[in-house]
């Protein structure tokens, strides 16, 4: 296993790390069993337009460097663009990861998922 | 940056001194030890004084000695082999569920080949139980394997009391021993055993080789067949380096076993105190004193174990960790679910496991590096204390 | 004195290139592949490296490429692991007389577990006949193993006719081309086979380190199991400094393999001429031209292989021979006999086997002596030409 230099910069100094205090979106995916919990927060404005992410994750270093990229990626988009966000774009912004860490990329979608998806429940 | 190798029990340097005696089996004393000629002699002589210096290690007879490639070859061979031996006679193995893989997986094997075998749980510490051991002994049973010590948590079973039980049965004794030698007195005669599998790289030899011990006049199948090689129980041509390589290093093992284990037990006990004391729920895995003298195993709530892997490589640090993230399978490692942690727990696990070159100044670093790191990836885990 | 090595079938000298790669992961590179930390890495690096450059010398994907302990391992692994795997489809097996060990004592073993075999045989030149081989397929035959040259008396087989006929049955190919490497070119794909065993220690690597290609797909059962290495086709620990070693050796006797086949059928026919020429009553054995380039193998009528081979050791001469007096048993070579020699002349039998480093002066030396020591020989012979 072998991981490019975007993971480990991505592993050693997160961005987003934390919770954010008035988040109206939050979704969180996997389990403890299986060695990987994400949970997503987001701040959206009333144009539907994330204004600020921020991730916790138990997971290994694929996991958290999936976590800050794919926070990264989505501060500035509509939820709309944000729900679209394939893991595998997640993976080429990192440069790629080995075989067996693809799922922990999509982690990170499945988690924004279930943030905007929270959020639209609190909204209707 | 300086390295600080803290992971002894996946694989040691080769010590110079030992790759000082294999060199000439590179070079000038390159001939095949089956050949009559000069060169062939030559190398034979010299594996017969390599077997001489692994059967004083562990106190056996020369000719009990087979080189293999690997601990697992060692493993593979005394199962199968012993198995396929007896398999008129039973078709029941008693292991235990916190072997090495090679001996888990050569009986996982066998059991869709038509055998039973019986996997002994463990207590919280690691320890089989002799009674458990006795409960599963059956008319059919031929062989028991249980491991000397345990890879991971360092637990020390009790092999000499598990062979007297074995040996009034006449069931075959086998015990994986890799983890063992150069950690502590390994003494076949005194162990009951009749298979005891080791391994050079454990001990500051070179990878690729392995020995079986076959106590003398047991009868086993061959897992290589083909040459005459090893007294016609193991085929191919020897492996002259490597194994002129083992026999060195096991003696330099037995020779300085005391010293090495006074050092390692020393800075373990300096690791142990320091991680449990300053580090917030943080537990010890296995058995606090039947344990290795090298091996220190921790759990930490809430993280995850590569992420600690990783963020101490990036300072120079390496050890390893019984997540299942670490190894590319699902789950986490099967010895540390088999004492009973939940799988959650299991996956912030870490090993850290000393050497003949680990130093206390070592020590002081990791502990206050370690402290940082669980903080920072607590800080940055979803599931917390309350 | 000046020593002649005419063994090289037997064994090769490791080439100092070879040594110079392997001596950083016998030090500073000797962290355990399947660690994730930086010495991890940089092992599991250098290992696919030389995966790659086996891979290359073959025509081969480098996911074809599975590290063994040798040559007899990879053999083993290939018909008991094919065996095993479809044991449900099927119990026949064929291969020849003239296997080495490795292939025919697996194959014996696997006839005591149930199993059939049809030992093909061969003509006096040793080639195995395609009629032979179609008329021994069956609707149970689940394996072919035929090996490309063979080690004893030189003769190459038809692999790639012989691997067109079994493809076409939809039945598996093996052949053993430990004595084929570095000596002719060997091309998986042109060939046909699906499975395929190289070893190192004969192509200038070290001993104790083989190679099984497995073609991409193909289901084998494991014949070590273990840990998840060599993507859990065969655990241990991997033995990297020789696997690095073997890369590079098969490298380098691939890019020099035409100046080396050159070189070494050149002398190889100084040599036949010389001691047909010069000696009464000697034959060559094996093929005149489908013969391994540095393979000359001849009968000496009336005498014993041993004495022959003694008395070259003294003045200096490494070579071997198929009598039973050097290999501990009491028949004479199998090979021998399966091209029809009557076992007394098999006994005065005597391989000699051409190098990089043999020179025209070796061969002068060798010819003129051997007519000496076979004429000192017969005369003391109680048998004779009368
Ligand atoms: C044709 C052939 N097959 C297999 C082997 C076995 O190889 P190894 O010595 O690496 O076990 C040899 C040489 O001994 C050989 O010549
Ligand atoms: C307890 C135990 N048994 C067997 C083995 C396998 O040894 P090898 O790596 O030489 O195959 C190991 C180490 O990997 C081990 O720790
Ligand atoms: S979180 Fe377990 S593999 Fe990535
Ligand atoms: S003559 Fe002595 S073993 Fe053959």
């Amino acid at each position: 296993m072998e991981y490019t230099d975007v993971v480990m910069e991505n592993f050693t100094c997160p961005k987003n790390v934390g919770e954010i205090e008035d988040a109206n979106g939050v979704g969180q995916v996997g389990s403890p069993a299986c060695g990987d919990i994400m949970k997503i927060f987001l701040k959206i404005n009333d144009d539907d337009i994330i204004e600020n992410a921020s991730f916790k994750t138990f997971g290994c270093g694929a996991a958290v460097a999936s976590s800050s990229m794919a926070t990264e990626m989505i501060i500035g988009k509509s939820i709309e663009e944000a729900g679209k966000l394939k893991n595998s774009d997640v993976v080429d912004a990192l440069g790629g990861l080995p075989d067996v860490k693809i799922h922990c990329s999509v982690l990170a979608a499945e988690a924004i998922q279930a943030a905007i998806q929270d959020y639209k429940n609190k909204k209707a | 940056m300086k390295r600080i190798y803290l992971d002894h029990a996946a694989t040691t340097p080769v010590d110079p001194e030992v790759v000082e005696v294999m060199i000439p089996y590179l070079t000038e004393t390159f001939g095949n030890p089956s050949s009559i000629y000069a060169e062939g002699r030559a190398a034979k002589k010299s594996i017969e004084k390599a077997r001489q210096q692994i059967a004083t290690a562990i106190n056996a007879d020369s000719r009990e000695i087979y080189f293999t490639a690997s601990g697992s070859e060692a493993d593979n061979w005394a199962i199968k082999g012993i198995a396929m031996k007896n398999k008129a006679k039973g078709k029941h193995i008693i292991t235990s569920q916190i072997e090495h893989h090679a001996v888990l997986h050569s009986c996982e094997y066998l059991e869709k080949q038509g055998f039973e075998v019986t996997y002994l749980p463990v207590d919280e510490v690691g320890l089989v139980s002799l009674e458990d051991l006795k409960n599963a002994i059956r008319d059919d049973t031929i062989l028991v394997s249980i491991m000397f010590a345990n890879n991971e948590i360092g637990t020390i079973e009790p092999i000499k009391e598990i062979g007297k039980i074995v040996k009034e049965k006449g069931i075959v004794f086998h015990t994986d021993a890799v983890q063992a030698l150069g950690n502590i007195p390994v003494d076949v005669k005194d162990l009951n055993v009749d298979l005891l599998s080791l391994s050079a790289h454990k001990i500051y030899g070179p990878k690729g080789i392995g020995v079986l011990y076959i106590k003398k006049g047991l009868p086993i199948d061959n897992l290589i067949h083909g040459g005459a090689q090893e007294r016609k129980k193991r085929a191919g041509t020897e492996n002259t380096a490597e194994i002129m390589a083992f026999g060195k290093a096991a003696e330099l093992a037995s020779e300085h076993l005391e010293e090495n284990m006074t050092h390692m037990k020393t800075l373990r006990d300096q690791l142990i105190e320091g991680v449990l004391g300053k580090i917030p729920l943080a537990r010890l895995n296995g058995h606090p004193e039947k344990r290795l003298p090298g091996n220190a195993n921790f759990c930490f709530a809430y993280i995850e174990g590569e992420s600690i892997l990783l963020s101490l490589d990036v300072i120079g640090i390496a050890g390893s960790s019984g997540s299942a993230c670490t190894s590319g399978s699902l789950d986490p490692s099967h010895v540390l679910l088999a004492i009973g942690l939940p799988a959650g727990v299991a996956h912030g696990s870490l090993r850290l496991t000393i050497g003949k070159s680990t130093t206390a100044e070592d020590i002081d670093y990791v502990v206050n590096n370690l402290v940082e790191i669980i903080q920072r990836l607590r800080d940055m885990s979803p599931i917390d204390a309350d």
